[in-house]
């Protein structure tokens, strides 16, 4: 949990990205969660991946619904505006924020409870409308913050605490996004800090919505024996499908990657996102063949992590509305309002 | 049977006339020709189209009044009826005033159980002269319309030239259908002069013309959102909504496209549902974007939960209910003035709202626009009450007016430079005597931002569970709720020498309510008039509830929602207050009004 | 430092401690451990429990107030306080009253600054006793809970066999356990005994048991839904409404499992939202069975269209909202009485519910249970508010009992044979005094069949948009509403000889109001009490408030929603009414009310 | 429209069922929607197959939301209790509905905006849920009760009367189904009585949630050139994966089916469906293979219709829960109230 660390060291001996900031600028409040809580890896994270991408802080806007989860928002970017909403709703709020604005980088962090239940419709609407957005899940199979009931991602036949037994197929929204369309679909695991930070640099460079379902174990509630969402487990069965390696052009490393298998693609921005693909005929842009894989997998048990789909290709809201480059937000009233003569001219027709 | 003559004296400008049809057989056009006519001739009229909740088959009713002193409410009975729907035609002759006419399609003979001896019949056979003339199915069911429509401007000596300008505008672009609607209303104008001693009893005649317009309300309320500078409109179809967002979509089109780069100045998204419609509406408001959606009383109980969040982390939100008949699904194309008392205070907790009532779609241009610097202002949301026959039916109006000199009243937005000016921002406490607090949008400066939340907290955003902390952020927000009371819309109140009776009205009650004084002044019973058209209520309000020994409050709902809010919300006593409660789905007459007075009087 | 006896007058049974800690800490189960030993000497006790919102890291306390006449509200200064809670500690202390004592963790020293003259520091070195005798970590965090619990058992004279038994009980099965138990809490007994002169002056001593239970509100209300019959429960989960389904799960796993098959004789959902929660119960209602929901605040106002929907077309749902601080999230684990008015009036339209204001988890279990007949009987919605405070606090009640004549009301629902002998079936016309008609249950018999609708409907449930069929059924849903009033629970209702002052109150405020009637009664100052328990309100709750000149509401909201409601549907002159609201998220205590009466006397 | 020639013909001669009623019998109120709908076709398809299954009409609870589609429910078993309930909020309300009585034949009937817009979580929730229901989806790609906007299944690019153009691809509830682990899902078009008929009584007979995406031009608003929700397109892009061929056990006509490629799945009551799958290969019980095939007919134009995936093995709710035999709803309060004794033990430990 950075934010914890944060009175120790001084500040000036700490490195800066290009833009002058240290890591510093991009942490936020101390976190409330659970020592060891899977969130705070996540956000964590998050706090490198911005830095490492230049973004001036306040220029993000974070978004919420409710829940442990939900309350990471005012754990990173300290200097950005944050909405912690209601539950289930961030999507729609954040579709709202990004037609108003569409300069600043949205990033919604959410649960799976938050997400998959009481939320579901919002967030593949959301997806459908491939709102620019980066939605990060932060999935645990349990509703944290009511104190570990099952969420709609719990595993079939697990078991809590106090005994009771999950009855229910669990929701996969890497699964659900492909189903419906949507244009970035990414999972990865709170406990991989090295996989996630790519993965959440390309997500925020996605041209449309981009969904991170990032498993993110609850130490309290379910991190024990036979969770398919505790530390244990993940260990022993993730499987990376592609290791996202992420190069803004402005600072070309090409030596980095490596030759063979390589999948390059370029993301709407310029910069490119390459993918090493595991199995060397991993295509992250071939809907079919990535519901087949990961279907397969599944049945073999394995969660399989890296970014799973990318359609660049696909208009986001913005552009699939035509609305102007100025944001919404910055237009003068003069280029809004029609005046008193227009009115005049209008009204001819209804006399 | 040949046209008795009927004994009635002349009434010029002065009648009622409804018109039965089935649904989904073009009838609309055709009604509405008649009344637009009537209106481009000078003559306060009004139409009424009480259709059903269905695309095709059922009964629909288009009722028009003309009425030389404005009084265009809606009356009860008609002295002309046009029954063109074999379901409802007992009813509809039924509701014929004595002496007065019916107008029936002749090709098939009348079920003799429908004569009135009381009535005149005029039987044109409509479905006849069609089928001579026209060879398309559809045009002998379309034209039948117009037929009928040509036969009243006989009947009723409606200028002909003025619908041959009214035909040729709406079809400039068509010429068939031009010659077709031309040579329709031909025909049932020659048959009814050939047939009958036109013009009848009840008949029309040019005043001169006034600057007004004809307009139903949601066109009026989207072109206000276009004038207020709406940017952002999210929305979930609803009757009767969703011509709102319709037009507003149209004049986006027309007046929000960049000439040069043909990109668009607006963004309007057709939500999966309403939580979501009013969560992308705060979303934008919260990023300081003027945003708004439409719904109905369906939708606005799915807004409950979002409209708290609103209230409680104080974003600017304006939603327009369009009100219909409840409750639930109810009567979803019939008016009702039912949701007064949830959109006061809608959702859980302490909350209460700032509510806007128009009672005509001069008022919903003039509102509508009113409400984003209210909501802005005040950073809570703002509910504007329109209703179905307010909001859907075209009202005689005068012309709309925008002052170019408007400036959006944006409420207390820090820039950069201000917070760097500023010692501290803090974004939930009093900044000015309104009980308002400075906030920030997102992305103006590393010094502006705070943590909007729905849960308890503090005058700087931050999340407390302390009581203390806690009231002091609520406290200011009644306060402030409290404080907008001046910046409400004044009541429209018209005193009446002597008048110890009061009567208090909302929205589109207003021309039956003031015809009810008016014919009660006729027989010398004084009554004042008041129009709310805020909440919270100014000093206004009550000044007039104090003037009045007993106060008659005249709502559109069963439950005396209006008498209600007025009971807790000004200091009126209220065993002082009686109720006219109109419920039905009707808009309101001014009959049951002035037998209220009376009864009261009379007591 | 060493303790010095502290000048005040020994204090027996009456005296409140405050339990200051960090929560995921363990503490919970230490501190219900010492309330638990105090009820089993049969002093009237009470545990109120203020936790965050949070899992692991927040403040968290535990109250405990002691008092033999069994006032037990909460108060707002402790006798002593149990500092555990490092960034608290400073509020703690200052809430001491003077002469007070503070139990701390002497293992480090106390910042000087925290120093208090006029209170007496006992110094406890918890932590180092624990690293001495445990070796495993957890258990050194953990059982340094204990042992403060033991160490309050000498310094308040509790007697040490009463928490042997209760630790055997509750670690029956768990020797290692247990034997850790007893060790911490004998170190901390051991080192209060020797290093301070037990007991202080606040002290328990045994009172004649007497037959009442320790329980919460949410346990009994599951409990009164299991008695009464509920096979269906739909729920998603919210503070501080989870514990109820919760109780109902474990209570249905013991006493609804069929003993030769074992199958299940109930069917709990968790839901995937509030609006689908509602809909189960709903539909389930529709179809014959007892359902209910529990939720809170924001579930309610997701609830709000769907209520509408079973008000309209008369079906019965039970919905018990556990209130909590509001608007939006709010302060989800603070209590509240602040949806009283969503609750009357849910949904757009014209609506009005029935409601039930349990004042304590004897109540919980009875209007639970009673919830259901009045839904069935009067085929609508049956709202029962509790709140956080009782709905999750341990309450010391009298015993519960059930009467095993019991018979479920059903309301008038019509079986094959009925049918059968019927003319004819319809289904929305009045067919008893109360404005209630007959229903059937799917599945009864082709004679049975009718079509449930949220739409206008006629007395048959036949979809209409005529005024007059519409009118006919929700006049008669009006009436129906009013005509319940003869069945809701009787006030609570305590008359004092000469008193000008009514207290009003409801639900929670019960014990905090009582005590500040005694206190003052004690000064001479008398006040009538009535808490009212049902809406719509009877005969007696009018009786009273036109018994006395001045009323005062006491509730826990910023609004005065009791208030209103009284004003509204009582024919109480509002101007009577005054207010005493505490709405910061804590217990009523009875300071603010004695002082809101003496000042009302004053003036 | 059966029930508007209701009237003209006289009940004697009509053929009976084995339980001796006619498809008068399986009727209900004159329909009110506009003359050629596609849901009429499809409300004279339920009235048949509820005849063919012999089921007693009262034991039928008809189900529904708002809509022109959800008006249906009134216009078919006229005998049977119906609950028109709100927008979106049917599959909540029949699970409760089917979670009180065991014993009832459920059949929702929704539409697309019903389903897959306001009610998309609820719906996702009930297949998930496994519930014991018919739900049947009157997809016409547009909102027809409130004047033809778009709905979420509208296709791209789509174009509105008034010519408003979709921008957003369309949610297929059947991909989405594949997705979250529906246990049987079918399409079929209203035009196709023939194919529609046999599967509305698998779906009937069906062991959980059944969902049938019935593809249903409107007529007024949405079947003009170009809308693959209309007559033309359906009648040219048709596929048939399957043809569901259901043969009840007490009349084994296994004549009928013909020999080669068949694929028979036993349904929970023992009755048996048999699959004549058009592409010899076609498994409907692989989830990935059916998930590639939709797929790629998809990417070809084509509109497959049959019952598309079935999976009998898989509990329904009652099943999952473990709920007694006897419906809830006719377990006398005696089998309910633990009664005052119990009362007086459980309340010693709280003493
Ligand atoms: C409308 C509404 N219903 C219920 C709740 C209670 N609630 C708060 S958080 C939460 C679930 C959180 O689960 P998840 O989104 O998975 O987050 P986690 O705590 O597991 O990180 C619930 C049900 C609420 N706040 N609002
Ligand atoms: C909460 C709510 N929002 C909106 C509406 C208005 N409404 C009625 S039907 C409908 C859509 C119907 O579309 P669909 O389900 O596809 O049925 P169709 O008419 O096309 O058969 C809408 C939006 C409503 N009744 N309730
Ligand atoms: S309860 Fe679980 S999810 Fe919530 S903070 Fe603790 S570990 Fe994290
Ligand atoms: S509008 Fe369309 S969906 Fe509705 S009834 Fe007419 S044809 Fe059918
Ligand atoms: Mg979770
Ligand atoms: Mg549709």
């Amino acid at each position: 949990m950075p934010s914890i660390t944060k009175p120790l060291v001084p500040l000036l001996d700490l490195p800066r990205n290009s833009i002058g900031l240290t890591q510093r600028e991009y942490e936020g409040a101390m976190s409330t969660l659970c020592a060891g809580c899977g969130h705070d890896s996540i956000t964590a994270a998050l706090v490198q991946a911005l830095w490492e991408l230049d973004v001036q802080p306040h220029m993000i806007a974070k978004l919420s619904g409710i829940g442990c989860s939900s309350k990471t928002t005012a754990y990173f970017a300290g200097t950005a505006h944050g909405f912690n909403s209601v539950h289930g709703r961030m999507a729609a709020i954040a579709t709202g924020a990004a037609a108003a604005n569409r300069d600043l980088l949205y990033i919604g962090v959410s649960g799976d409870g938050d997400s998959l239940s009481i939320g579901l419709g919002q967030l593949i609407h959301a997806m459908r409308r491939n709102v620019r957005l980066m939605y990060v899940i932060e999935n645990n199979g349990v509703y944290g913050l009511t104190k570990g009931q099952f969420s709609a991602s719990a595993d079939l036949g697990a078991v809590l605490k106090h005994g009771q037994k999950n009855l229910y197929a669990p929701i996969d929204p890497v699964g659900v996004g492909l189903a419906i369309g949507a244009t970035f679909l990414a999972r990865s695991f709170s406990g991989d800090k090295q996989q996630l930070i790519p993965i959440l640099k390309a997500a925020a460079m996605h041209r449309g919505f981009a969904l991170v379902d990032v498993l993110s174990p609850c130490v309290t509630f379910n991190d024990h024996e036979g969770s398919t969402k505790s530390y244990r487990y993940m260990r022993q069965h993730e499987v990376q499908a592609t290791e996202a390696d992420f190069i803004p052009f402005r600072t070309e490393v090409t030596a980095s990657i490596p030759s063979g298998g390589v999948q390059s693609v370029t993301m709407h921005d310029g910069s490119v996102l390459h993918f090493r693909a595991a199995p060397p005929d991993y295509d992250p842009t071939d809907r079919v063949s990535v519901m087949r894989y990961l279907q397969e997998r599944h049945e073999a048990g394995e969660v399989v992590t890296g970014v799973l789909y990318v359609d660049e290709e696909a208009p986001s809201l913005h552009e699939l509305t035509n609305t102007t480059e100025t944001p919404l937000v910055k237009l003068p009233h003069e280029a809004l309002c029609p005046g008193s003569e227009a009115l005049e001219r209008l009204q001819r027709s209804w006399m | 049977m040949t046209a008795v003559a009927a004994p009635a004296a002349t009434r010029v400008n002065d009648f009622a006339i409804k018109l039965a049809n089935v649904n989904g057989t073009g009838s609309a056009s055709a009604n509405s020709l008649v009344m637009e006519a009537i209106f481009r001739m000078g003559v306060p009229v009004s139409g009424k189209n009480l259709f059903p909740s269905n695309i095709q088959g059922l009964p629909t009713w288009y009722e028009i009044r003309v009425n030389h002193s404005g009084f265009v409410g809606r009356v009860q009975r008609y002295d002309l009826a046009v029954a063109m729907n074999a379901q409802t035609i007992e009813r509809d002759i039924a509701e014929v005033t004595s002496a007065g006419f019916v107008l029936y399609d002749s090709t098939f003979p009348l079920d003799s159980r429908l004569f009135r001896e009381d009535v005149t019949y005029l039987g044109i056979p409509l479905a006849r002269l069609c089928n001579e003339h026209f060879d398309r199915a559809r045009d002998r069911i379309l034209m039948k319309n117009i037929a009928y429509a040509g036969a009243l401007v006989a009947l009723l000596g409606i200028e002909p030239q003025v619908l041959d300008v009214l035909l040729d505008d709406k079809f400039a672009r068509k010429l068939q259908l031009r010659q077709a609607n031309h040579l329709a209303l031909q025909l049932g104008m020659d048959y009814a002069r050939d047939t009958f001693d036109c013009p009848l009893p009840i008949q029309v005649r040019r005043m001169p013309s006034s600057e007004s317009i004809l307009i139903d309300g949601n066109t009026a309320a989207a072109l206000g959102c276009v004038y207020a500078g709406a940017t952002v409109a999210a929305w979930y179809p609803i009757t009767p909504s969703t011509s709102l967002m319709d037009a507003f979509t149209r004049f986006c089109e027309r007046f929000r496209r960049d000439p040069e780069t043909g990109r668009n100045n607006y963004l309007i998204i057709q939500a999966e549902d309403e939580l979501a419609a009013l969560g992308i509406v705060v979303g934008a408001a919260w990023n300081g974007a003027r945003a708004f959606t439409a719904t109905s009383g369906p939708g606005l109980s799915l807004m409950n939960e979002i409209l708290g969040l609103a209230y409680y982390a104080e974003i600017p939100a304006v939603l327009i209910d369009v009100q219909r008949t409840g409750p639930s699904t109810g009567m979803p194309t019939r008016t009702q003035q039912s949701d007064i008392l949830e959109c006061a205070y809608a959702s859980h907790g302490d909350t209460k709202h700032i509510l806007l009532f128009p009672g005509n779609p001069f008022e919903c241009f003039e509102f509508a626009a009113r409400s984003f610097d209210l909501a802005e202002r005040f950073q809570t949301p703002v509910i504007m009450l329109s209703d179905l026959d307010v909001g859907m039916n075209d009202w005689v109006v005068p012309k709309l007016t925008w002052n170019d000199a408007y400036i959006p009243d944006r409420g207390i937005v820090l820039d950069a430079d201000m917070l760097e000016r500023l010692q501290a921002f803090h974004r939930y406490s009093k900044l000015d005597a309104e009980f308002v607090a400075a906030r920030t949008l997102p992305g103006v400066s590393p010094l502006g931002a705070y943590f909007a939340r729905g849960s308890g907290h503090t005058e700087d955003g931050v999340y407390t569970e302390f009581p203390d902390e806690y009231q002091k952020v609520v406290d200011r927000l009644a306060q402030k709720h409290a404080a907008a009371a001046r910046h409400m819309p004044e009541p429209v109140i018209e005193r009446r020498e002597g008048a110890r009776i009061g009567l208090v009205t909302v929205g589109g009650c207003d021309l039956a309510v003031r015809e009810a004084i008016h014919n009660l002044d006729q027989i010398g019973v004084q009554a004042g008039y008041m129009r709310v058209r805020g909440f919270p209520f100014g000093r206004s309000v009550q000044a007039f509830l104090d003037e009045h020994e007993r106060i008659l409050v005249v709502e559109q709902n069963r439950d005396a929602q209006l008498r209600t809010l007025l009971t807790l919300e000004t200091a009126v006593n209220k065993s002082k207050l009686g109720s006219v409660l109109a419920y039905g789905g009707y808009p309101l007459s001014a009959e049951p009004v002035v037998d209220a007075v009376l009864q009261l009087e009379g007591s």
